[in-house]
């Protein structure tokens, strides 16, 4: 077993356990703990494919941002609410049974498709290929990003709003 | 390693991610279920770009990820401000878009 | 001037009165001001018949312009066509118009200045109608104006439209006629099929040369003759007739007397080339036109109403006409025509004088009323006396012609129900006379004769009647039938008899009323009840007409209508149900996303 | 392009977009700007139309005033726009009916901007359906004029009072039967559904014609196959017939038009209606002379019943609105009956007869608006005497009840008597017959209501006094509207040499005429 298959059974495990407790945990703040742990995860396997800027990115904005918002929210809501909040699930069997249908679906679509065995050799910097493909070929959509942005921040402001 | 083992590991954490959401009571639980939805996207673009060497897949994942931030974001706000109306986020209970 | 310019200028005149009239109000409302310009341009029209009427050449004068452009010449054409027949009653109906426009202005004295500059207005147009109608050149356009009298007629009768009886009178009117008027119009069409024309030069010669396709014209010419029936107040279509005489008595005389309804007679008198065509029609038109006269005759006899005695000695008369035309006699039928509408005018003027100073229809309140208004005795006497076709009244040539006519024409049984009316029209109109102006009770009120702006109408058309009959009983009566010398003497002698009798029973009183009405009593309380076809129709207007279109309008909005709300309705339940499976819980939906996903992978592996 | 260089046809269409524009973007809360620019952009298609309408030249005949854009070259959509005698007169009426409908609706107060922009949007769409030569193009102007036609009524609408009865009651009860909002979805559904099969009738002929142009003139070329001719025309007849009311599909109009406002009463009544007839004559009959044939023996027999049912139901409503509305499905029998005859007279008469009902019922509607306004009634045999203290608008009520009844020197009477002469020349004359009933069922129910609203005393009850006449901008409207009805019942001829120029080739293509 090379140390690339290695790693990539570690981070395999501690991603899907991870993301069970984040699917499965009676504790709402736990989950949003364990989904830290699996999208660190998930940065792992980038580093693994080479995508060592998608990495960092995932750490920093995902792991970082989308898990501290999270918290905040939570502990808005928990203020709102006066208690903690409890986090059940519903409709196990039928939502298992649907999720692990759709599962083999996908794995025996998967199984059936002609797939590269192994990576091709990296040619150049992938970060550099990135950054310069960023502004030229996909200058458009980046554009348009910042105005989604736009208009996320004035979607969370009128939101935010004070009730009038 | 091929690229096999990756597609099944994304498509692992994707029905995960759709379990939580078919089945979690509360609306931030679902929204968790959704990241690790997207997460599994995330997965799967960066892997078929690293096997076929194109690198629009990683720029996707990348956005992606600004996108999936944005969204929570206001995914969040939009959770808060329905409880702030209904006083509740539980998702069987949420239910304004019925005709 | 030559004769086309004449007679536009005639049919111009009044026109320009009435769009002066009608599109400047300051005009119209200033009310005798209107009056006074309606009667200048009647008054030049008049000026035009009569220099037109002097001036006319032998040969007929027709104008042409395209009206209705088609592929390779016109459908239709508007025009004038001025021949003999045309410039008489050209002359008559300027003639009536001009007078009685003028007698208006004393009639209608009380009404506000707005009302009168209205009623001066629609006569305006009535009399730009009237002359339209009878310059016509061609079917359309005679149908068209015919349409506008009718019109005018309905303005007319409804002027004091606040009044609900003159309000019903009128839309009577103008939807019996309008019945008459289908047929006209059917007739029309029919006849355009049949010939490709409507003008009638070009029909009177194609039926000259016999290349009139004669199939169906029999049809043809019925249809048309309809028309004229419904105008012209011919049985069964008269009802309209007595009560249009609740419009202003001045347009009872012009209108309901003189002009519109005999724009039947002069309708078939204008197109007899085609009517000779069609002898059933034409014996159809004698029969029907002598029971009119006699069944109209019979109505009069037990009106209390003035203006109604005179509304049904009118259609009586209208029948007279008819019943000559039908004969074969169009001469004599025109010629009545025209003495008619001098001393039928000069009767309902006469009336209108009455009614003016007593302030009611109805005769018996009235009374004595020689010694009150005695001009106005001597005109209406005048009238009477022509009406009953006394020597040397112009009623008495023009009468006479008729009942010759209708006897050479070989009708005899229409003679015996014409001469019957002769006598029963001296009596009845005498029984007017003898209770309205003699009588043993005096009239309530203070009665007295009217002013100059009435009178002078009347005179004029007094003198015009007696000295129209004069001068025909010198010349030894051109016009005078060719039929067998014993008709004056009958015609005369039944008119004496009915004036006797007259007398005798109102007068004298040897003859009791009461008694006659007992004699004759299912005869009497028919006429009482006009026969009752006035309430046939009402209950065919009521009954049929009103109770299908409210099972139609039932049907239309319930069952039509029902089934696409049932549709609709259906729909609804449908979607109701439908609604069901839609919790408006996210999570549902998302099932739903998961199976379409399963679906589609499904469908991609198994293709 | 255009006359002189001028894309005149363009101007016209789309001067009321641009003046709902202005007044969206700029005349808000200013409701007297509002107003003008409405009157400003229709004064300026009434202009323009009358000056096409001169400029028109009867003797060269055909489509002048070319215009054409591509759109979509790969599909063959263009921009396409012209004008024959048929579009001229309708395009005509169409800036009178618009110029005299912002005059009429003078008063409307909630929400004007919007009612004015709307109504401008529509009337813009109105103008395109008449002078597109490009299918694709033609259906979206077709949408375009019926669309805003439900926030029309649904906004500023009325509601009327049906009671729900009869076998189908409860349905009635269940649909709302009555309240503007049912009117306004019946109409749209219903239209909705007519242009359905529209757009499938002209791409079924887009498709058969090779899929290379969705131009008229292209598509005249085309010979088409007898069986599509034939199944075309049927669903051109059910798409177009919707909108143009005939019987049974006729129910929307009269609950659209009772409970529709003035103008869009005047309008829908006036100018959409003949949209109906004008694409039954144009696409129908136009692209498919063998579907015609085989279907003219249904279009007018359905006609004469059009007239005749309309008439009497007409008859039998208490309601004001409701008498006129049916009376329009009676007279577009006439416009139907007319197409249908196959014959110069009858055709001349149904065009005719589109231009004068509009013209007719676009006064009728403004008057009963006006009446509505004053006296707060639609019921008939409530009112009386109304004469007396409304004498101007008993004057207009009368002349258009009498074009209504066909009386001569009204546009009315031009256009029933050339129908009435194509009916009998045409291969099923009698339909003749009832035609000429229905003219007298009509004056039956016009002047029955004329003596009951304006004849008589005012009753007692004490609900109708000192009620006003029209008054300024008001009797713009009104003059305007009678002095058209008078003028083209005089000298009907300046409309008929037009009409004559572009339904002649029509019957030619149609094999009727050599």
């Amino acid at each position: 077993m090379s140390l690339e298959a290695a790693g990539f059974w570690g981070l395999a495990l501690v991603l899907l356990a991870s993301s069970l407790a984040v699917v499965l945990s009676k504790n709402l703040f736990h989950s949003v703990l364990y989904l830290a742990v699996a999208l660190v995860a998930t940065a792992g396997v980038f580093l693994l494919l080479q995508a060592e800027f998608l990495a960092a990115v995932q750490v920093l904005l995902y792991a970082g941002g989308v898990v501290t918002i999270v918290v905040f929210a939570i502990v808005v809501t928990e203020r709102l609410v006066g208690e903690r909040l409890a986090q059940t699930n519903r409709g196990v069997f039928t939502g298992g049974l649907v999720s692990l249908a759709v599962l083999v679906w996908i794995v025996v679509f998967i199984a059936g498709a002609k797939l590269p065995a192994a990576a091709p050799p990296l040619t150049g910097d992938l970060t550099q290929a990135i950054g310069r493909d960023l502004l030229t070929r996909f200058v458009l959509p980046f554009e348009l990003l910042a105005v989604l942005f736009l208009a996320g921040l004035l979607g969370a402001l009128f939101f935010a709003r004070k009730e009038e | 390693m091929g690229l096999q083992p990756y597609l099944i590991l994304a498509a692992c954490l994707f029905t995960i991610g759709l379990f939580g959401v078919l089945t979690r009571r509360n609306a931030i639980g679902i929204l968790l279920g959704i990241e690790l939805m997207l997460n599994a996207v995330n997965v799967n673009l960066v892997a078929f770009a690293r096997f076929t060497g194109e690198t629009a897949g990683l720029i996707f994942a990348l956005f992606t990820i600004s996108i999936t931030v944005a969204e929570v974001a206001l995914g969040l706000a939009i959770v808060i401000l329905i409880f702030r109306v209904r006083r509740t986020v539980e998702a069987d209970n949420l239910d304004l878009l019925k005709g | 001037m030559n004769a086309g310019t004449l007679a536009l200028a005639a049919l111009g005149l009044p026109f320009c009165s009435f769009v002066l009239l009608a599109v400047v109000p300051p005009l119209r409302r200033a009310g005798r001001v209107a009056g006074a310009l309606s009667i200048a341009a009647i008054g030049g029209s008049l000026l035009a018949s009569l220099v037109l009427g002097r001036t006319l050449p032998r040969e007929s004068v027709e104008l042409t312009w395209p009206w209705l452009p088609a592929e390779g010449g016109p459908m239709a054409t508007v025009g004038i066509l001025v021949d003999h027949l045309a410039a008489s009653m050209l002359v008559l109906v300027a003639l009536v118009s001009f007078l009685v426009q003028l007698y208006s202005l004393g009639y209608l004295e009380h009404e506000t200045p707005p009302a009168l500059g209205r009623y001066y207005a629609y006569h305006s147009l009535f009399a730009f109608s009237m002359l339209g109608l009878v310059l016509a050149s061609n079917f359309l356009q005679m149908f068209i104006f015919w349409e506008l009298v009718g019109l005018c007629s309905y303005l007319l009768i409804g002027f004091w439209y606040t009044k609900p009886e003159a309000a019903r009178a009128a839309v009577k009117a103008f939807w019996v006629t309008k019945a008459g008027d289908l047929g006209f119009i059917i007739g029309i069409v029919l006849l355009w099929g049949q010939a490709g024309t409507f003008q009638f030069s070009g029909l009177f010669q194609m039926a000259a040369d016999r290349t009139l396709p004669t199939a169906g014209l029999a049809l043809i010419m019925f249809l048309i003759y309809l028309g004229a029936v419904g105008k012209s107040a011919q049985f069964p279509l008269h009802v309209w007739l007595p009560d249009a005489m609740e419009g202003p008595t001045p347009v009872s005389a012009l209108i309901h007397a003189a002009t519109m309804v005999a724009a039947g007679v002069y309708l078939v008198s204008r197109v007899y080339p085609l009517f000779l065509l069609t002898p059933d029609v034409l014996a159809l038109i004698g029969w029907v036109g002598a029971f009119t006269a006699l069944l109209a005759a019979t109505l009069g006899l037990v009106q209390a109403d003035i203006k109604r005695v005179l509304a049904y000695s009118t259609v009586s008369q209208l029948g007279f006409m008819m019943a000559a035309l039908g004969a074969g006699a169009a001469a004599a039928g025109f010629f009545h025509l025209l003495t008619h509408g001098l001393f039928k005018a000069l009767l309902f003027l006469g009336a209108g004088a009455v009614i003016h100073a007593v302030g009611t229809n109805d005769i018996w309140k009235m009374g004595r009323l020689y010694r009150a208004m005695p001009q106005t005795a001597i005109v209406f006497l005048v009238g009477t006396l022509a009406l009953a076709g006394i020597w040397p009244f112009a009623g008495f040539f023009s009468k006479d012609a008729v009942l010759a006519g209708v006897w050479e024409g070989g009708l005899t049984t229409p003679f015996l129900m014409l001469a019957l009316t002769v006598f029963l029209t001296a009596f009845y109109m005498f029984r007017v006379v003898f209770v309205v102006f003699f009588g043993n009770r005096p009239a309530e009120g203070h009665p007295h004769d009217v002013p100059l702006v009435m009178s002078g109408p009347l005179w004029i058309l007094a003198i015009l009647t007696l000295g129209w009959g004069i001068s025909l009983a010198a010349s030894g009566g051109e016009e005078k039938a060719h039929g067998p010398e014993w008709i004056p003497w009958l015609a005369s002698g039944l008119a004496v008899a009915g004036i006797v009798f007259a007398w005798l029973t109102y007068q004298k009183r040897a003859v009791s009323a009461d008694a006659l009405a007992r004699t004759f009593r299912p005869l009497y309380v028919a006429a009482l009840s006009k026969f009752w076809l006035d309430d046939l129709y009402g209950g065919i207007y009521r009954g049929l007409l009103l109770g299908f279109s409210r099972l139609v309008g039932w049907v239309d909005r319930y069952l039509v209508d029902g089934l696409v709300n049932l549709a609709s309705a259906w729909t609804l339940r449908w979607g109701d149900g439908l609604r069901r499976i839609q919790t408006g819980r996210a999570q549902d939906y998302l099932y739903g996303v998961a199976f379409g996903l399963l679906l589609v992978i499904v469908w991609s592996y198994w293709r | 392009m255009g006359w002189n260089g001028i894309p005149i046809l363009t101007l016209i269409t789309w001067a009321p977009f641009v003046g709902a524009m202005l007044i969206m973007f700029t005349a808000r809360h200013h409701p007297l700007a509002v107003r003008l620019i409405g009157a400003v952009t229709t004064g300026i298609s009434l202009v323009l139309s009358l000056a096409v309408y001169l400029a028109y030249d009867t003797e060269a005949a055909g489509f002048q005033f070319y215009e054409k854009i591509s759109l979509v070259p790969p599909l063959g959509i263009s921009y396409e726009v012209a004008a024959d005698g048929i579009s001229l007169i309708l395009v005509l009426l169409t800036s009178i009916i618009i110029f005299s409908g912002v005059f009429a609706s003078w008063t409307v107060q909630t929400r004007s901007q919007e009612f004015y922009a709307l109504l401008l949007v529509l009337v813009t769409g109105v103008f395109g359906v008449f002078v597109s030569l490009d299918l694709f193009v033609f259906f979206l102007f077709y949408e375009l004029a019926v669309l805003p036609m439900y926030l029309l009524i649904g906004i500023w609408g009325s509601s009327a009072q049906v009671r729900p009865r009869g076998i189908f009651g409860w349905a009635m009860r269940e649909t709302g039967v009555g309240s503007k909002e049912y009117a306004a979805m019946k109409l749209t559904l219903y239209l909705l559904l007519g242009s359905a099969f529209i757009l499938v009738g002209i791409l079924a002929l887009y498709m058969a014609a090779g899929g290379s142009s969705f131009s008229f003139l292209e598509m005249e070329g085309a010979a088409f196959d007898p069986v599509l001719q034939r199944w075309v025309f049927l669903l051109f007849y059910v798409g177009f017939g919707v909108l143009a009311g005939i019987w049974p599909l006729h129910t929307w109009s009269p609950d659209g038009h009772a409970s529709a406002p003035t103008a869009v009463s005047m309008l829908h009544a006036g100018v959409l209606m003949k949209l109906g007839a004008y694409g039954i004559v144009r696409l129908g009959m136009g692209l498919l002379p063998e579907g015609t044939h085989d279907w003219v023996w249904l279009v007018g027999t359905i006609a004469t019943i059009n007239i005749v049912y309309g008439a009497l139901s007409a008859m039998a409503q208490t309601d004001l609105k409701y008498v006129i509305a049916y009376s329009s499905v009676s007279h577009m029998g006439i416009v139907m009956l007319g197409a249908a005859t196959l014959t110069e007279a009858g055709l001349n008469g149904a065009v005719f007869q589109m231009f004068a009902h509009g013209i007719m019922t676009g006064l009728f509607f403004a008057l009963v608006g006006l009446v509505y306004e004053k006296a707060h009634s639609r019921e008939i045999f409530k009112m009386g005497g109304f004469g007396r203290m409304m004498p101007g608008i008993a004057t207009a009520f009368t002349l258009g009840g009498l074009s209504s009844l066909g009386l001569p020197a009204t546009s009315g009477f031009v256009a029933e008597f050339l129908t009435f002469l194509g009916a009998w020349r045409s291969a099923h004359s009698w339909w003749l017959f009832p035609a000429v009933a229905g003219t007298f069922l009509t004056a039956v129910y016009v002047l029955r209501v004329v003596k009951q609203i304006f004849w008589g005393e005012v009753p007692a009850h004490g609900e109708f006094h000192d009620l006003p006449d029209a008054r300024g901008p008001e009797w713009v409207a009104l003059v305007l509207l009678m002095f058209v009805i008078v003028l083209f019942g005089m000298v009907p001829w300046i409309a008929v040499y037009p009409i004559d120029t572009a339904t002649v080739p029509l019957l030619t293509r149609l094999g009727v005429r050599p």
